[in-house]
């Protein structure tokens, strides 16, 4: 057969397992970044015992490899009676994971608005959550832009791993069908141009949006 | 006897180890115009600081009004909605248009309503010139232009005490002249009470009441401002005067 | 149940073979991040000079790294390279290679973002005193840029050792491969031994990274808090 | 272009040379190289596995031991999974797979198999308490795989309203069965049953389906040399008995009693 | 007649579409000190770049020591050997220790032995009285010691014309009589040719032997030193003088 051949017929697979990579990443990047910003928020507001439990989390996550985490999950966890299906397993291992990143993410930004700003706020009487509101938050948003989008391309290419834990996605699809075909050349190709078509329009979205949104508050 | 509006007694403030202001006593009454001097490091911007909470002390107190100030947070939080503030650095808030730059404080901290407070911030812009620069960005407004939308901001809350910290210093030298003619209005025309520091000479000869001479986070001398530019006490502040002109 | 599952690390060498494929996990980094980060300086510089033609092909080599995940990389390199260029290289050597080749890419863009963040008057008066171009990087520009991009550096130090975790995919005998041999030689007298193995894998990553990131994020914040006076 | 780019920064160049000439590992080329590379699988008991020392061991291991002993040469082993079988022959990374590798029409047009070593069909295993019997019972249901393997071959054209989840390694199916991830696990019969007699919650419900099977070293397509030295070897050794030995010594102890040697041994 | 340093001929420059500078002609004598000034925006930083190549010029030549420069990146690099520069922001490079910093042209440029360069460059510190710093880095300086040694940094190099771009700026009142005082003592004892923007006019009017008037990237005046202050040529140059001082 022809590898043009063998391409369209791997095709209809490909497509479910782009779709289901597309759908798993959606809901992860969402789920991070809801996790994220309520540690950042935690964080922020030095909210007592959530706050220190919410910065124990974010390192753990952050110094951990997701492959091991969704081991954990996937094969070690349901030893001990708690169980998730596959997807499941996925996504909380990726929000798991992504939660931490946003949240650095999120920090950076707060972090990053300039200490007068902050006092110019306090100067005119704004109180602590007034300050948050109309101040810190969206120059806070604003600088960290660029790296929560950093943060979606990598939680995207991170659902590669979910292949591990027999998830159908685009990495899992392409490595099944060399076992069963051997046409390594062909499917690692739909594999990398699978990829591709998320990855590239997303990053050149991502890079006008920053853009705009830097423009929006600061005007460079 | 005018009103006291603000009274500091035996201020002292540290950076961790660092005793920065040491024993500091003065007043301010109502309607004076205070000039804060020294050289560079000598502890003004931090003393102003001190007085509206943007710096927390370790000894003396603060009176406001005649209430003495229990320093938590809070009560700063209030007391700051009298007293105004502007910074060397053009300190707008760049996500927010010239005219909600002003309202904010007014509306959110004052309750004031929206319509009230935008034609009072309409007759402030009026007045330092820059009326027509409501909707604009702070991004789009030159350094001068800037400082005074900050100066129109601070005053939008109608404050008892005005704190200016070297508001021309990052100016261009031609934009000095339009920023320094508000305050000095402000002075004579409003008998608003002020706290300058400046390092601009002529600009505090001709506004200050009194000057406040600072070095190594002492007063050194509180003298009537004609007296001080003509015959300073101390042989510091001279050298101070001397080395300000070429 | 748990307290017995436990005892699975000390049967045997298990433990030992366990930090030995932890030793295969941090040799490969290593060699990797020497050589990528070397390389990625390289690049990083060259991505500086005016030449568009350069540039855009070094920023196509970056982007290609990016936008790939590092499994289908390692794929790639082991299992299509070879038939098709001719290139074969044990699977260890392969990993290092992918993973140099990945972090040359990152770290060029860190370099690079560093390079272009010193200030422009540093440059200039670097030129003003009639530096040539090589002495003005050389004296001038990477040193400043190094302490700039310290921090970034290290959390791609991090993330290239917690990515390592994807070489048990090549038949490299790494920590997970080894911790997957363990779970199954021992699943029938240990069946919660699953647990305690992927448990100390956990742990060896955490001990492993979180020093790193710690220091990382100190340096940034004594960079935040001396940009802030 | 990148690839290009990649290929020749490495140490391609002094080997690049040599090649396209070891592109196939003849025994000659082997014999001078003083070890054969043989793919085996790490965490399959009772055919090939690690144990607690360390030591690489199992039925295919005693052959790989006992084919490189004849050959004179040291055996160097690489690890591989189920789907990355034919990889490994074809980008160069192993001379030979001894790696439960079963003969099916597919592989036969990719690599080239020797003489079989042994027998097997496709088994499946389910819980006890909820046995899965006949196919029919796994239809809608989901059935766990390894990928590449016979068995996940079978079902994907043979069956194919059986839910198929997919792993990539021997060790992440049977902990998915024992999390319950799906009804039953199919696999090559011969370790299902061996995986049971240790497991006695489950049962091997479905002992063969599918056509009978065969497993034989596989070599790279093309690579006559090797090829014809592993048949005349896989003959010699069965005249002498080596597999019956093999068997005893590897096996027997991990099966139960409903497997017999000539159900696994080719006479 | 005096030798003539440097001779700029019809400089025209463009950003992009914008014309900063229009039709330049002036030329620099050996030993005299050329007053660069105008309001902010005119280019005086554009012209005084385009003099040692740190600015591409779209028309028009520059003539240094009576040789015309071919403006090539390597011409250029030579050239700026012979051109002491020293910018407004303090610009020593933090990664090098002062004495490193000043050491960087003479050795690694114009290949001086270590030891001679060192010899020389301690003499400078000497002068501007910072001998005691020269390991110590520059963080650990003020902004006028900075702006001392980013001087002296210049001078090492032997220049045979200096070039000063506000350079007292960025500092705090108080250090600023330091370094211009460096400036000129240069001027006059040293007799270095140089061309010198700022907008101390006091300072300008003390060392400018001649007044370059710059609007809107057009000379609107050449005057003597001494006139220009007292009666400027052109309305402009007097309104800009005016503002200068409040
Ligand atoms: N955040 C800080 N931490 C430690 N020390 C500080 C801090 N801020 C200021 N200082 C020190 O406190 C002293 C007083 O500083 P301050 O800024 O009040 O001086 P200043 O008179 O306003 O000077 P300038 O005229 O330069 O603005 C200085 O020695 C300064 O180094
Ligand atoms: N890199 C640039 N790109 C585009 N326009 C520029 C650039 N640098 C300067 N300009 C413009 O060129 C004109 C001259 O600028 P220049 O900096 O030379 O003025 P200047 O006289 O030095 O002003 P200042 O006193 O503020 O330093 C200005 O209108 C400025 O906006
Ligand atoms: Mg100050
Ligand atoms: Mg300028």
């Amino acid at each position: 057969m022809s590898s043009w051949q063998i391409i369209q017929q791997s095709l209809p697979l490909f497509e479910k397992g782009f779709v289901l990579t597309l759908w798993l990443s959606l809901i992860g990047i969402i789920g991070s970044i809801i996790v994220g910003l309520i540690c950042s928020l935690l964080k922020y507001f030095q909210v007592p015992v959530l706050g220190k439990i919410a910065a124990i989390y974010v390192e753990i996550s952050r110094n951990t490899p997701l492959l091991v985490q969704l081991f954990f999950l996937y094969y070690a966890f349901p030893v001990f009676g708690f169980k998730l299906n596959a997807e499941m397993c996925g996504i909380v291992g990726l929000i798991f994971l992504g939660g931490s990143y946003m949240a650095e993410g999120f920090n950076g930004g707060f972090d990053g608005v300039s200490k007068t700003q902050v006092e110019t706020g306090k100067a005119i009487g704004l109180s602590r959550l007034q300050l948050a509101r109309y101040v810190v938050f969206p120059q806070g948003f604003t600088l960290s832009v660029p790296a929560l989008a950093a943060n979606m391309i990598f939680l995207i290419k991170e659902t590669s791993i979910f292949t591990v834990i027999a998830i159908p996605e685009l990495t899992n699809t392409a490595l099944d069908l060399i076992g069963m075909y051997y046409r390594s050349n062909e499917y690692l190709f739909m594999l990398v141009v699978g990829y591709a078509i998320i990855l590239i329009p997303l990053s050149i979205i991502l890079t006008i949006l920053e853009k705009r949104v830097r423009y929006g508050s600061f005007g460079n | 006897m005018a009103k006291e509006i603000v009274k500091v007694e035996h201020l002292e403030k540290f950076y961790q180890k660092r005793h920065v202001l040491h024993d500091i006593n003065f007043s301010v009454n109502e309607g004076e115009v205070v000039a804060l001097l020294g050289p560079s490091g000598s502890g003004k911007s931090t003393l102003i600081r001190c007085l509206n909470g943007l710096e927390p002390y370790q000894q003396g107190e603060v009176t406001f009004n005649g209430e003495k100030i229990v320093p938590t947070e809070k009560n700063w939080q209030k007391i700051r909605q009298k007293i105004g503030m502007v910074f060397q650095s053009y300190d707008l808030f760049p996500n927010l248009t010239v005219l909600d730059n002003i309202l904010l404080g007014p509306v959110k901290v004052q309750h004031q309503s929206k319509e009230a407070a935008t034609a009072s911030a309409e007759k402030l812009l009026d007045q330092v010139g820059l009326r027509e620069y409501e909707n604009a960005y702070p991004r789009q407004l030159s350094g001068g232009q800037k400082q005074r939308i900050a100066i129109v901001r601070a005053l939008a809350l109608n404050p008892e005490l005005m704190l200016f910290d070297e508001v021309t210093a990052s100016l261009d030298p031609e934009m000095v002249r339009g920023v320094l003619n508000i305050i000095s209005n402000l002075a004579q025309d409003s008998n608003m009470t002020m706290i300058v520091v400046t390092h601009e000479m002529n600009f505090a000869q001709q506004i200050a009441d009194r000057v406040l001479f600072l070095e190594d986070g002492k007063i050194l001398e509180q003298t009537k401002g004609s007296q001080f530019f003509e015959q300073p006490q101390t042989d510091r502040a001279k050298a101070f005067l001397d080395s300000m002109d070429f | 149940m748990a307290h017995s599952g436990i005892n699975v690390l000390f049967e045997g060498r298990n433990l030992i073979r366990l930090f030995g494929g932890l030793w295969t996990t941090v040799e490969i980094a290593a060699v990797a991040l020497v050589l990528g980060l070397i390389l990625g300086v390289v690049l990083g510089v060259l991505r500086t000079f005016p030449s568009r033609l350069l540039r855009f092909v070094l920023r196509l080599y970056l982007e290609f790294f990016r936008i790939i995940p590092t499994v289908v990389l390692l794929f790639l390199f082991y299992y299509i390279l070879p038939k098709q260029m001719g290139v074969n290289l044990p699977a260890n050597q392969v990993a290092t290679l992918v993973f140099a080749l990945w972090t040359a890419a990152e770290m060029s863009d860190i370099v690079r973002g560093a390079l272009i963040s010193v200030p422009k008057h540093q440059r200039e008066s670097g030129m003003a005193i009639g530096l040539s171009r090589w002495q003005l990087y050389r004296y001038v520009l990477i040193p400043q840029a190094v302490s700039l991009e310290l921090p970034a550096t290290i959390n791609l130090v991090t993330r290239v050792i917690k990515t390592t975790s994807l070489l048990m995919l090549i038949s490299v005998m790494d920590v997970i491969n080894v911790g997957q041999q363990v779970v199954e030689a021992n699943n029938q007298k240990y069946p919660t031994g699953v647990f305690w193995v992927y448990g100390i894998i956990f742990v060896m990553y955490f001990v492993i990274d979180y020093p790193l990131s710690w220091w990382a994020k100190r340096m940034d914040k004594k960079r935040l808090e001396r940009a802030n006076g | 272009l990148v690839l290009s780019g990649c290929g020749s920064s490495s140490k391609s160049s002094s080997s690049a040379s040599s090649t396209k000439s070891t592109s196939q590992s003849t025994v000659q080329q082997i014999k001078k190289r003083g070890t054969i590379r043989i793919a085996v699988f790490g965490d399959l008991p009772p055919y090939g596995w690690v144990n607690k020392q360390g030591q690489r061991v199992g039925y295919d291991l005693t052959l790989a031991r006992q084919i490189a002993k004849d050959l004179k040469v040291k055996p160097k082993f690489v690890q591989v999974n189920a789907n990355n079988r034919v990889d490994a022959l074809n980008s160069n990374k192993v001379d030979l797979v001894l790696a439960n590798f079963t003969v099916t029409p597919e592989r036969k047009q990719v690599v080239d198999f020797a003489s079989p070593y042994m027998k097997v069909s496709v088994g499946v295993v389910s819980p006890k308490s909820q046995p899965i019997t006949k196919a029919s019972q796994l239809q809608g249901k989901n059935l766990i795989v390894t990928k590449g393997t016979t068995a996940e071959n079978y079902f994907t054209s043979k069956q194919p309203n059986v839910k198929l989840l997919k792993f990539d390694s021997k060790t992440q199916q049977f902990n998915a069965l024992k999390n319950n991830r799906g009804v039953a696990l199919a696999d090559d019969n011969s370790y299902l049953y061996a995986w049971v007699k240790d497991q006695p919650k489950y049962t091997v419900g479905i002992k063969s389906i599918g056509p009978k099977q065969y497993i034989a070293p596989a070599v790279k397509k093309g690579n006559k040399s090797l090829l014809n030295w592993t048949n005349k070897e896989v003959t010699s050794l069965n005249n002498k008995g080596f597999f019956d030995k093999d068997y005893n010594s590897q096996l027997k102890p991990y099966f139960g009693k409903e497997v017999k040697p000539s159900d696994i041994v080719i006479k």
